[in-house]
Order: structure tokens, then C-alpha cells, then sequence
């Protein structure tokens, strides 16, 4: 059946710079914000934009990720001729091997796409933090009669040359792509969400599979060569929130952006719900002695300590005299008493036994706890 | 469990909640800060791996059928089996069954589909976690036609006054009384087989009867073989404004709580993608029960908040249930209250009442 | 399709199909061999990519619940948005609307949750199949409050006397009458902004109205831009016997058959995982319509089988709409006839009616 | 969560002696009885008998297959917390390969099975034609108290040395299993339907990974050593229909079943319901020179011409003055004015121009209709 808009995923990558968090993870499916993981920004946008055709690419440690989606339920995804489908790398009887770059991802799943025989092809990963409405992309695609449309946001001037810059004409037409320039001549960084013509991209990419010397990646290859070609691609400009997690400090520092006011990424606005998976877990509990300040604490938590300028996942436990501060619990996390724990992200099901002290307040970067760690305290 | 299906009968449950069940049955009432009162018997019913569920309803079934939706959140969203909301809507002139009887009556093809040879039946105002796997083992052992689920009540509470009570010998059900003496109480829950079922309702239809229950079995005790068994864990019975404000606020003991939430597998209700509570700098919570989705920045204690209450800086709430979505603004003060759905109580004022005697707000109030 | 939403009205629609009709609202009644009427529109909306459907229904809706489920057979079973068969169920004893603006009033929140800006609202008598995205690009660029679909009837017939005919002045809608001499007869399909519709509602129940298109919408022609949208695929209005009887047979010419169903994506309705049609070594099978699940082994010529329906040898079925489930015994002869659905017919015997008065026999019936 | 039974379903066969039916599909995909595709059976199967966790094992072809199942939902497995999971062999980094026997397929996918902490696993395929009421065969199980039990279908002892057979004492407790025995003791055949205890399996299951000599196949290395420690194991007798589709003879034949009247297989059995995907196709239609007799004919089809003793499957259309008989049409086939159809297999999308005449009563096997074969004619 014909879909006018087909969506694909990439939400394989394996995030190395998490260190810890995506030990056995891949970084879509890392815990964020109290109940999500990463990729619901993605998929909530999808849902919310009413693309409900999504090809979920997954390969690094694709086991969590892949329970996590199922079959798309939160995301409104879950549909019998469409909705979200995982596409991993396909073993053939000679073997298989992973997708060789973001532009062979899509390459090795056109069957896919064809079947839903689609207008357009929306490219985006499951590693940002963001909340975007793809369907202005489209209709802002649609007015420029565009080829290709790159989603662009403004950063600062100096850290640009990080970033791959879109160099545009007044119109906002693309005439060049600057993949972390010395001297960047704009601001406006990919933001690594590209829709295309699905015609001309099947076209490029076939051209590119056959390519020896490309690394068949979207910002490397395919891009530059369209605008080789002069196709016409513009880019639209992104004014909200937007951050990549790249690293364990962004993870810290795009988590406690939540407890902002003014976070343009509200997690109560209505109209834009991100959605994850809700396990109906009983309201959380504060007894007689709990003191919370200025943290998001999610159902199934049972608070006896303090808890200040914190992020708690589900089903945690803070005992008696404990004090969480700065910190990320992960789901499941138990914190005994009398415990001190400042600026550390405590992984999944991990158990801090009474009287321990963490803090992370004199290290670089926030200190990730995980089992080994707490099994060498004791 | 292919052999047992479900029915919540509500036909004649009234609405004894006030201002809550003005425009809601009694099923559909919030409870314990993100539920309803269906969820528990739902929830128990999908733990006993039951597919399909109907459920009589009789009136003001809408924020019922609104809240249930597909089923889906309950796994009971299929294509055979499933969830069946069935309200009353009669067309047969030369029908003349009576009371549930009518239920029973115009939806015998629920029963005659499925392939079940038990039909677990209960009503909504018995709450516990739980799942009756051994209730139903109990009751195919000991070839009973009917099996009821009862409790042993430790204290007589008002809400108990309206519970039959069963007398049984060696298991087997002699007598059920309004014996207030009689510590054993039955739940409204209870297991039957379908063709006794069948046969039951035939008969009470052909004479005229009103009540399921009354007429087919207590009235026939002496004809049927009904067991009885006995539940031991937490359990409540919420069929009043005092109860419903009592075990709502019991459940702030740790040891409540966790009895009821903690012991069995988590109560489902409908999901509503709430983000994470947000304590801001000036929230001083303690001993409260928070559901997803609230905002606090005021004082909060032995209180239940429902998904998605806002308390602004400088209000207080205390020893009250506020349900979704209501807002409580700057400098007010709520003692002993409840605030239904959707209520806004507007800065500066003081509303209190006793924990005898709440003070209710209906729902969509802007005070 | 995000900007438009879907309502079904059925308030309105009497039940005019006699014995079909008695235990089942209009808008259920079984249809060209596997349908019911709704699936039509139903199908409309979705092929509009609708997301948020809501069906209105008055009485007898039991069959039409049954029929939709969750509305997954129509990709309806959302949790945002999807299905909602809204029966009345009112309970505010200040409620001063009336007719069809009761639903409206009650439903409120339906509008108001929904991000669209649009509604599209039909009945389930006018049968097509299409998808009305043209009609609403059209709406959206004339900028109009209101749009009508319309059809030009090429021949009067008696089912069109009921439809109200549409005079335009340059797309412009500037007479609805009863005058049978013009050929633009409105369908009962219509797109409005929601928020035209919402103050329109408001302001019929202020006045005691008690239905919204001719009080809303007809006596309000001068105030409000309402457009007319001609629809030139195959269509049909049945709100009657003799249309449904008629439409039923048209479709066994093959040119009515294909443009029905093969110029557009498929008619959905509900699953019924019935298998192939079985004919056996006797069977002699004519002009006919049959759905899967039929088994046949006598002669059929000039009908349309529903699912399931067994044509037992040396019985003939000639001219006739046989319902779900029906069993015709051997040697029965039938012509001219419409049996609902699970109606026997014992060996040998012969019942004959003639198309402008088919021969009915109500559903379940064993004769 | 915990659940009392898992499926596993292996559906990666190749199906090498369908020939051409089995070129671009997996032999659990081939079109079966005008309506189905023949994993329709087993999945079908689960769901009547009650198993809702089932992992399907993929991997020769899998697209067609992993389509037709989706997200499970006509057989009620569409289901967020368990139903159908596809389970295709799984790609590292490294590389991935081909599930290398049947225990090893299971093996793989330890994991999947582990989190739902089942009593037992149901190992069951998805090329067989038949009805069973697994519910039973566990209750049997569970009354033997056995730690594994075979389904065995007594077959004509001629053919017994054709089939994996199990000697049994009389209380049917299995003391040998033969491989295509030359003198059978028997002729009760494995159907290839295991139960097993899992915490009993699954340590056969890491012992059989770490040999080097195993074949890593139930029958030939996970049931001998089960037998060799003499844990408990029965037969589980099973008296329906039950048919191997393996050659075009046996494919058409168990196709042609579907005719008779007595078969077991009832596929107009309310009780026990095939399912499959339904796509929503208007009736079918005969018009006024229809001949049709002792044929199944779905959804959708057109027919003017005579059809006799075939099986067509939906929107087949046969033109005026054609003969199809003892056929079989896969889906979309159109047969034009004039031809005649004899003992053939026309594969889906094929269309037979006017006039064709095509006769595989000569033929030792029915004759495979595919594109190429219809150009050749022309």
C-alpha cells in the first residue's frame, strides 16, 4: 500500500564516548529523563507527526532495543500492513555482516521502502534529544520543491567547527556541505535529519552501492554528490531544543536540562507527549522523612532520604538518612541508608549498600556506577 | 487458562459515591492515586490468564468505556476473546427478563461462544491484588458448581454491614446471612460453571426473578453445590464516601502500600504517558502518594495526588485526595477534602473537612 | 491526515429496513455479501487517512459494537485517536439540549481533544467508495465553513425522494429544497471547521434545536460560505428494502461490480477468517456474489451469498440475498428472497417473493 | 514475565524439493488451500491452543515470511509484552552466520526464551499441514511427568523406515529413537514436535553448543543424549491429519485433500479456526457461463470459464471458454479467454494468455507455472 512518507531509523550506533552506559547498550536505548530512553524522543516525533511508517535499523546490542519497541505499542506504532519494524543486518546462508555506513543502512533495506512505494524518505537517528513536527519539514520540502531538505540548527559561531555546516544561499538553498570547517563561513549545523524524494535518494544510492571508494554515509557521500550534481536541496531551520548525547558530561548536562523551567523540550506538554513504555507501576511514595527539591522522580520510587537536583527512574528506593544529589538513578536502583551520593549516574539494578559514600563532584565528568563498581566497595 | 472467562457484573451496584458517581458508575471512580476501582478485578482477571471479560453495565458506563478503551492496556485488546463493554440496549419487545437477569438473558451468545466451561463473576467494590489461579484449582477439585471467594473480616467497618455472610461446613456453603457475628464475608467474587450458569438463569427468568445471585444461587443453596474459599490477603471492600476516603489514606502506611502493590504483580489501568513527578525547589512532600505526571512546588502531606495535580509555591495540601489534573493554586489550604478530576481551587482559599466528613469538590469545578 | 477528524452521525437515520432492522440500527445491516452498511464510510474515512472516528448512535447499537470491535480490522484500534462508538448515556439533569445536538453537547471533549481542524460527518446510507481527500483540498483552498458532497442522479428513484437537492451558485451553495426536478441531491456528507460547527451547536441548543444540519447548518445558508463538492464515482443511497434489495442486485452486473469495488482500494470490514468458497461436485453457481465460507452444493444464480451460507444439493437459490450462516436444506427452492442472517430453511420447501417485495425472514429463525 | 510455555517455531527451512515454489520464499511461506500460506497451520495452532510467546526462527528468505507474520495480529499474537517475535540469526559486529542445526537455532535465541522464565518450550516447525491442540500434548506431559515428550503419528509401516521413529514401552515412555530405521521395530514417526522441560533442555543445550562434534540437530544429537542419561521421555500420540509438504507431488496432494470430505483437517471448523492474513478483497464473482465444481475458489476471483477439482486462491480471474482443473492458482493469477489449465501449479502474479494450454497430467509431478515460463511461450 502506498505511504506518503516512509521513516528510517538509524539506531544502531554503538555510542563508544558513553563508555559504561553503552557497555551492553546501544545508545538509542539508554535511559533518559526519568522514564524514556533516547530513541522515544525519535519515535514520539514520528508518532506525533503521524509518520507511522518506520524502519528501525538496529544492530549494535540490539536486545534491549528490540523489547523496548516490540511491536511499536506506545508509539501508536503498532499496525499489521505498516508501523515500526526492526531491520537488522540480514544474514544470508554465506553470512551477513553490519550495514557499512548510514547511506548503506537505507541501501540494504530498499525492498522495504519500496513496498510502501513512498513520495518521500525521512532519514533520522535515535541518538538525539529533540521534538520536532517532520510534517512542516515536509510541507517546507513540498514549497521549495525541494530534492533533499536538511534540518539545520543555529549553534554558536565558535563551536561550529564541530558540527557539519550547511552553507546556503539567502533562500536557504544548499550549495554546500562543510563537514567540520576550520573556518566555518555559517552556523548552521546538520542536525542529521534529511527528507528526500525517495526517487532521486533510490537513485544515489544505487549509485553509491556500487561505489568502491565510498564510505556510503550520508553526510560524506550521498550529500555532496547530489549537490555535485546541483539537485535541489535546501535546508529548514530548527529553533527548538536539540542535543546529542554524545558524550557521559551531555548525558548529565541534557538530563538535568529537564529540571530547567523554561526547557523548550517540556515533557508535560500535551500536545507533543513523548511516549515510552509504561509498566503500571504503583504511584510513587514519600514517607515522613523525605525531603525532595528540584528533581523528576518516576512511579514505583519509595523515598525515606533526600533527594535534590535529581533524575529517578522507576522503582527506586532512597533509605533513611541517604542523600541523592546531582545524580541520575537508573530504573531499579536501590540506595540503602545513610548513603551520600553526589553527581553519578547509578546504572540499572544496581544496589548501594548502607553507609556508602559516592562523589562525584571532584571528578571531570560525572562518575557511572555499575555493579562491579559497588562489588569492589565492599 | 482458556477454561475460565470473566464477567464484572455491576447491574446492581449503586452509586453510592455522591458527588464521584454523579456522572460515573461506581466502577469508574479513581482510586489510590492512578486507578480506578474496575483496574483490581480487571487486573485479576488478566493475572488468572483470562482472555475474555464482559462486563455488565448499567448506566453512566461512559467515563467507564472512555477509561477501558480497547483494553489494550490490560492485553485484552483481541481479536477473539477480549474486552466486551456491554451497556444495556434492549430491543426485544417480547423479552421479560428482569434486573441482571436481562444482562444474562440478551447476551447468552457471550457465554455460548466461548469455549470456557467457568465463568468467574465479580462485582467492582472488592479490591485486592491477586489472581485466583488457586481459587479456580480449589473449585474444579472439588467439582463445587459454584465457588465463593470470602474474607475473614478482623474489624467490622461500616463499609462490611452490606456483605453476606457464609456459614460452611467442611468447605461446603449452608447458609449466607446478614449475620453481622459471622466473621466470614463473601466478596461478590465468585466461580461458577457455565451450563449451571445457563440453567440458572432459564429458571430464574421463567419466574420472574430480579437477582442473579439472590434468587439463582442463594436461594438454591440447598440444590447446589457451592464451596467456599477464603482470601487472605490485602483486601478492601469501597462501597461508600467514608471507605473510599479511608483505604485510600490507609494505603500511606508503608505496610499497606506494599501489601497491596508490592506483593503481586502490578494493578494495570489505562496507560496515560505522564512524565516523571516534578519536585521544584519549594516542594515539601511527606508521607503522600504522588502519581506521574504532578507538579509541586507547595507543601504536601498524608495526601494522594493523581496524575498530573499541580500545587503551587505556598499551598498546602494535607490528609486529602486530589485527583487528575487539578490545580491548586498559590496560598490555598485543603484539610480532609476531596477534589474530583479536572478542579482548579483558585489562590488564597481554605477548604477543610473531616476525615468523617470529607469536603468534595465534583469534577470541573473552578472554585 | 492529521487536520481532519471523522464523525459518523447516525442519530437521525431511521431504521427503515423492516425485519432487517429490528434488532440492529440501519447502519449495521449486512451488505453485498460480507459488508455492512457502515463499512462503507468507515472505510471512506480511513482511506482519507482519518485517524479519530466517532459513531453517534442512537438505539440498537449492540450489533454495530460487535461489528467494529476495537476498529483494528479498520487500523482503528489506536491508543491516541482511533474508534469511538459514542451510544447515548446522558446523566446531567441540567442538560437542556435535544436530537442529535444531545450528542454533540455530551461529546464535547471529543472535538476538543482532537488537533483537527476539520470534521467530516456522514450517515452510513449513502454507499461509495472512494476517499475524500479531493473533497477536502477543495474545502481547504475554497476557505469555505462547510462543504457538501453531492451526486448528480441520473435517474430519480425512489430511494432519492429523502435526499435533499443542492442549487449552487458557482460552487457556492445557495438552496437546499425538496425540489425533485434538481438532480444534485446531497449525500449526508459534509466537512465543517470545527469551530463553525462547536458555536453552531452552541447556538442550536440555545434555541431548542434539535438537529444540527437543518438548523445549523440549512437555515444558516446565508451566513455561513458552504461549498458543494460533486462526487462522479459509482454510488448508491439504500434507506430502504427496494433500494436494498436493488443496489444488492446491481452489483452482479460486472461493470457495477468492478466499479464498486475495484476502482478504489478495498472496502475494509471485519475479519471473519472464514475459508475458501467450497463448491462440491453438484454445485451450479451463476451470476452470483458469494463470500468465503459458503459451501455449496446446489444451484445459485442471481444472488449474493454472505459468509458461511451452506446451499445443500437439489436446493435452488435463484434472485435472493442469503445472509451469514444460512442453511438451505435439500430441495428447497427460493427466489426473490432475503433471509438474515442464521436462518434455516428446512428440506423441500418453497418461498417466493418478488423484487419490488422480497420475501424476508427475520435473522435466527429456523422455518 | 513469567509464562507457563514458550513456542519456538523454526520457519527457516529451505524447502529444496519444492523447486521453484521455494526459489525466492521460505518453505513456510508457500501459498497452501486457496488462502493460507503453510505456517498459517502451526501459528494457528499456538494461538487456538492457547500459547502466546512465540519466537519465530527465520532465516532462508525471510522477507515474504516476516511480512506475512507482521506483528502477528491474526493470529492474536499481537501483543507488546510477548506474542509473535521474529527471530532472525543475529549479526555481530564480527559477522554473523546461519543458525547451524535446529538445537543451535534455540540455543541462539537462549536469551529470548530465559526472560519470560517458562516451565516448558514447545519446539514445533512450520511445514507441516495440521491441526493440534498443543494444550494437550502438554497435559499429557505434565501427567507422565516427563522431561520431554514427542509427538508421533503412527504411520503405514511400509513407509516407517522413511521417518524418525520412536520405540516405546507400552506406557509409551520412549527407550530409542531410530533415524530412517531399515528394519523398523515401529512405526510410530516423530513429528517433529518436542516438549521439553526447560531447565532440562537447556542444559542439554549448552552441553550440545560446546561439543564440536554435534550436529547441533534435535533428532540426531539433543534426543539420543537425553535418552543416553535416561531422562524421562514419552510419546505423545497424536491421531489427526498430519502432512509434510516436502515435494510438488505432496504439496499438490495435501492441496488436493482440502477436496475430500472427510478430511480432519476442517478448515470450516468454527472450534479450531485457521488464520491468516485477510485482505479485505469484495466477494467473488461468477457470472453468467460459470462452471465451478468440487473447487475452493477465495476472495476477489472473477470467474467466466469452468473450473473443476482446483484450488484457486484470491482475485484470480479465469477467463470465458477456460478449463482449469486438478490446479492450483496462487494469488493474482489471471487466466485469459480460451486456455486450459491441467494439473499445473500457476505461481502468484502469472498471467496465462488467451489461448494457453498447459497439461501436466503427462508430467510425472504436477507442473510449476512461473513468470519465465509464460514468457517462453510467448
Amino acid at each position: 500500500m502506498k505511504k506518503r512518507c516512509v521513516g528510517m531509523l538509524l539506531a544502531g550506533g554503538e555510542g563508544k564516548r558513553l563508555g559504561l552506559l553503552t557497555k551492553n547498550l546501544a545508545k538509542p536505548a539508554v535511559p533518559f529523563g526519568g522514564k524514556y530512553r533516547i530513541i522515544d524522543f525519535t519515535l514520539s516525533n514520528c508518532s506525533n507527526s503521524g509518520i507511522h511508517t518506520v524502519g528501525v535499523l538496529t544492530q549494535y546490542s540490539p536486545l534491549v532495543l528490540n523489547k523496548h519497541i516490540g511491536i511499536g505499542k506506545p508509539w501508536d506504532l503498532d499496525r499489521q500492513e505498516d508501523g515500526a519494524t526492526i531491520l537488522s543486518p540480514y544474514t544470508a546462508k554465506k553470512g551477513g555482516s553490519w550495514y557499512q555506513g548510514t547511506a548503506d543502512a537505507i541501501y540494504q533495506n530498499i525492498h522495504y521502502i519500496d513496498q510502501y512505494d513512498p513520495e518521500y524518505v525521512l532519514v533520522i537517528s535515535g541518538d538525539h534529544i529533540y521534538q520536532m513536527n517532520y510534517e512542516e519539514l515536509i510541507q517546507h520540502h513540498e514549497e521549495k520543491q525541494s530534492d533533499a531538505t536538511i534540518s539545520v540548527i543555529e549553534v554558536p559561531w565558535e563551536e561550529a567547527s564541530r558540527f557539519g555546516i550547511l552553507n546556503t544561499h539567502d533562500n536557504l538553498e544548499i550549495y554546500e556541505f562543510d563537514e567540520k570547517p576550520a573556518k566555518p563561513k555559517n552556523n548552521l549545523a546538520s542536525m542529521g535529519i534529511y527528507l528526500f524524494n525517495w526517487k532521486t535518494l533510490r537513485e544515489y544510492l544505487v549509485a553509491d552501492a556500487e561505489s568502491d571508494t565510498s564510505d556510503h554515509d550520508f553526510g560524506k557521500d550521498v550529500i555532496p554528490a547530489m549537490l555535485n550534481d546541483e539537485k535541489r536541496m535546501f535546508a529548514y531551520r530548527f529553533e527548538g531544543y536539540w542535543k546529542d548525547v554524545g558524550t557521559i558530561q551531555s548525558y548529565w548536562e541534557a538530563n538535568m536540562d529537564l529540571l530547567e523551567e523554561d526547557l523548550s523540550v517540556s515533557l508535560n506538554n500535551k500536545e507533543w507527549r513523548t511516549y515510552s513504555q509504561d509498566t503500571n507501576y504503583p504511584p510513587q511514595f514519600l514517607d515522613e522523612n523525605a525531603v525532595v527539591e528540584n528533581s523528576l522522580i518516576n512511579s514505583g520510587s519509595w523515598i525515606s532520604g533526600t533527594v535534590k537536583n535529581s533524575i529517578l527512574f522507576e522503582c527506586i528506593d532512597v533509605g533513611a538518612q541517604s542523600l541523592v544529589s546531582e545524580s541520575i538513578l537508573h530504573p531499579n536502583v536501590k540506595i540503602g541508608k545513610g548513603c551520600t551520593v553526589k553527581r553519578a549516574i547509578v546504572m540499572e539494578n544496581v544496589d548501594i549498600p548502607d553507609n556508602t559514600v559516592i562523589d562525584g563532584t571532584t571528578e571531570e565528568e560525572p562518575v557511572v556506577i555499575n555493579r562491579d563498581y559497588v562489588e569492589q566497595l565492599t | 487458562m482458556r477454561r475460565l472467562m470473566g464477567l464484572i457484573n455491576l447491574e446492581h451496584e449503586h452509586d453510592f459515591l455522591e458527588e464521584l458517581t454523579y456522572f460515573r458508575c461506581g466502577a469508574a471512580t479513581p482510586f489510590a492515586g492512578r486507578y480506578r476501582l474496575i483496574d483490581f478485578t480487571l487486573s485479576n482477571m488478566v493475572k488468572t490468564e483470562i482472555e475474555e471479560v464482559a462486563v455488565f453495565t448499567n448506566k453512566k458506563y461512559r467515563s467507564l468505556m472512555d477509561h477501558v478503551g480497547t483494553g489494550s492496556d490490560w492485553e485484552l485488546a483481541r481479536r477473539h476473546g477480549g474486552l466486551f463493554i456491554l451497556p444495556p440496549d434492549w430491543n426485544d419487545p417480547t423479552d421479560i427478563s428482569r434486573g441482571d437477569l436481562r444482562h444474562f438473558h440478551n447476551n447468552r451468545d457471550y457465554f455460548n461462544r466461548s469455549k470456557a466451561d467457568h465463568v468467574l463473576i465479580s462485582g467492582s467494590q472488592f479490591l485486592a491484588n491477586t489472581n485466583y489461579e488457586e481459587m479456580f484449582n480449589h473449585h474444579v477439585k472439588s467439582g463445587a458448581d459454584v465457588t465463593l471467594l470470602t474474607v475473614h473480616l478482623d474489624d467490622e467497618l461500616p463499609e462490611h454491614k452490606s456483605q453476606l455472610r457464609v456459614t460452611a461446613d467442611n468447605g461446603r456453603v449452608t447458609q449466607l446471612t446478614n449475620d453481622q457475628n459471622n466473621k466470614e464475608a463473601f466478596t461478590n467474587v465468585y466461580i461458577i460453571k457455565k451450563d449451571v450458569l445457563m440453567d440458572l438463569v432459564d429458571e430464574c427468568i421463567a419466574f420472574h426473578k430480579d437477582h442473579f445471585f439472590f434468587h439463582g444461587i442463594k436461594e438454591n443453596l440447598d440444590k447446589l453445590h457451592v464451596e467456599s474459599y477464603q482470601y487472605n490477603g490485602y483486601a478492601m471492600f469501597v462501597n461508600s464516601i467514608e471507605s473510599f476516603f479511608r483505604h485510600n489514606m490507609k494505603l500511606l502506611s508503608p505496610d499497606a502500600y506494599r501489601r497491596l502493590f508490592f506483593d503481586n504483580s502490578y494493578v494495570r489501568t489505562k496507560i496515560s504517558n505522564e512524565p516523571p513527578v516534578k519536585y521544584r525547589e519549594t516542594a515539601d512532600v511527606k508521607n503522600s502518594l504522588l502519581a506521574n505526571g504532578c507538579v509541586i512546588d507547595g507543601d504536601v502531606s498524608g495526601s494522594v495526588l493523581f496524575r498530573g495535580v499541580k500545587v503551587q509555591k505556598g499551598a498546602t495540601v494535607k490528609n486529602s485526595i486530589i485527583m487528575q489534573r487539578c490545580t491548586i493554586e498559590e496560598g490555598v489550604h485543603l484539610e480532609n477534602v476531596i477534589l474530583d478530576k479536572d478542579v482548579k481551587i483558585s489562590g488564597g482559599q481554605t477548604f477543610i473537612g473531616s476525615s468523617e466528613k470529607p469536603f468534595i469538590v465534583a469534577k470541573r469545578k473552578v472554585i
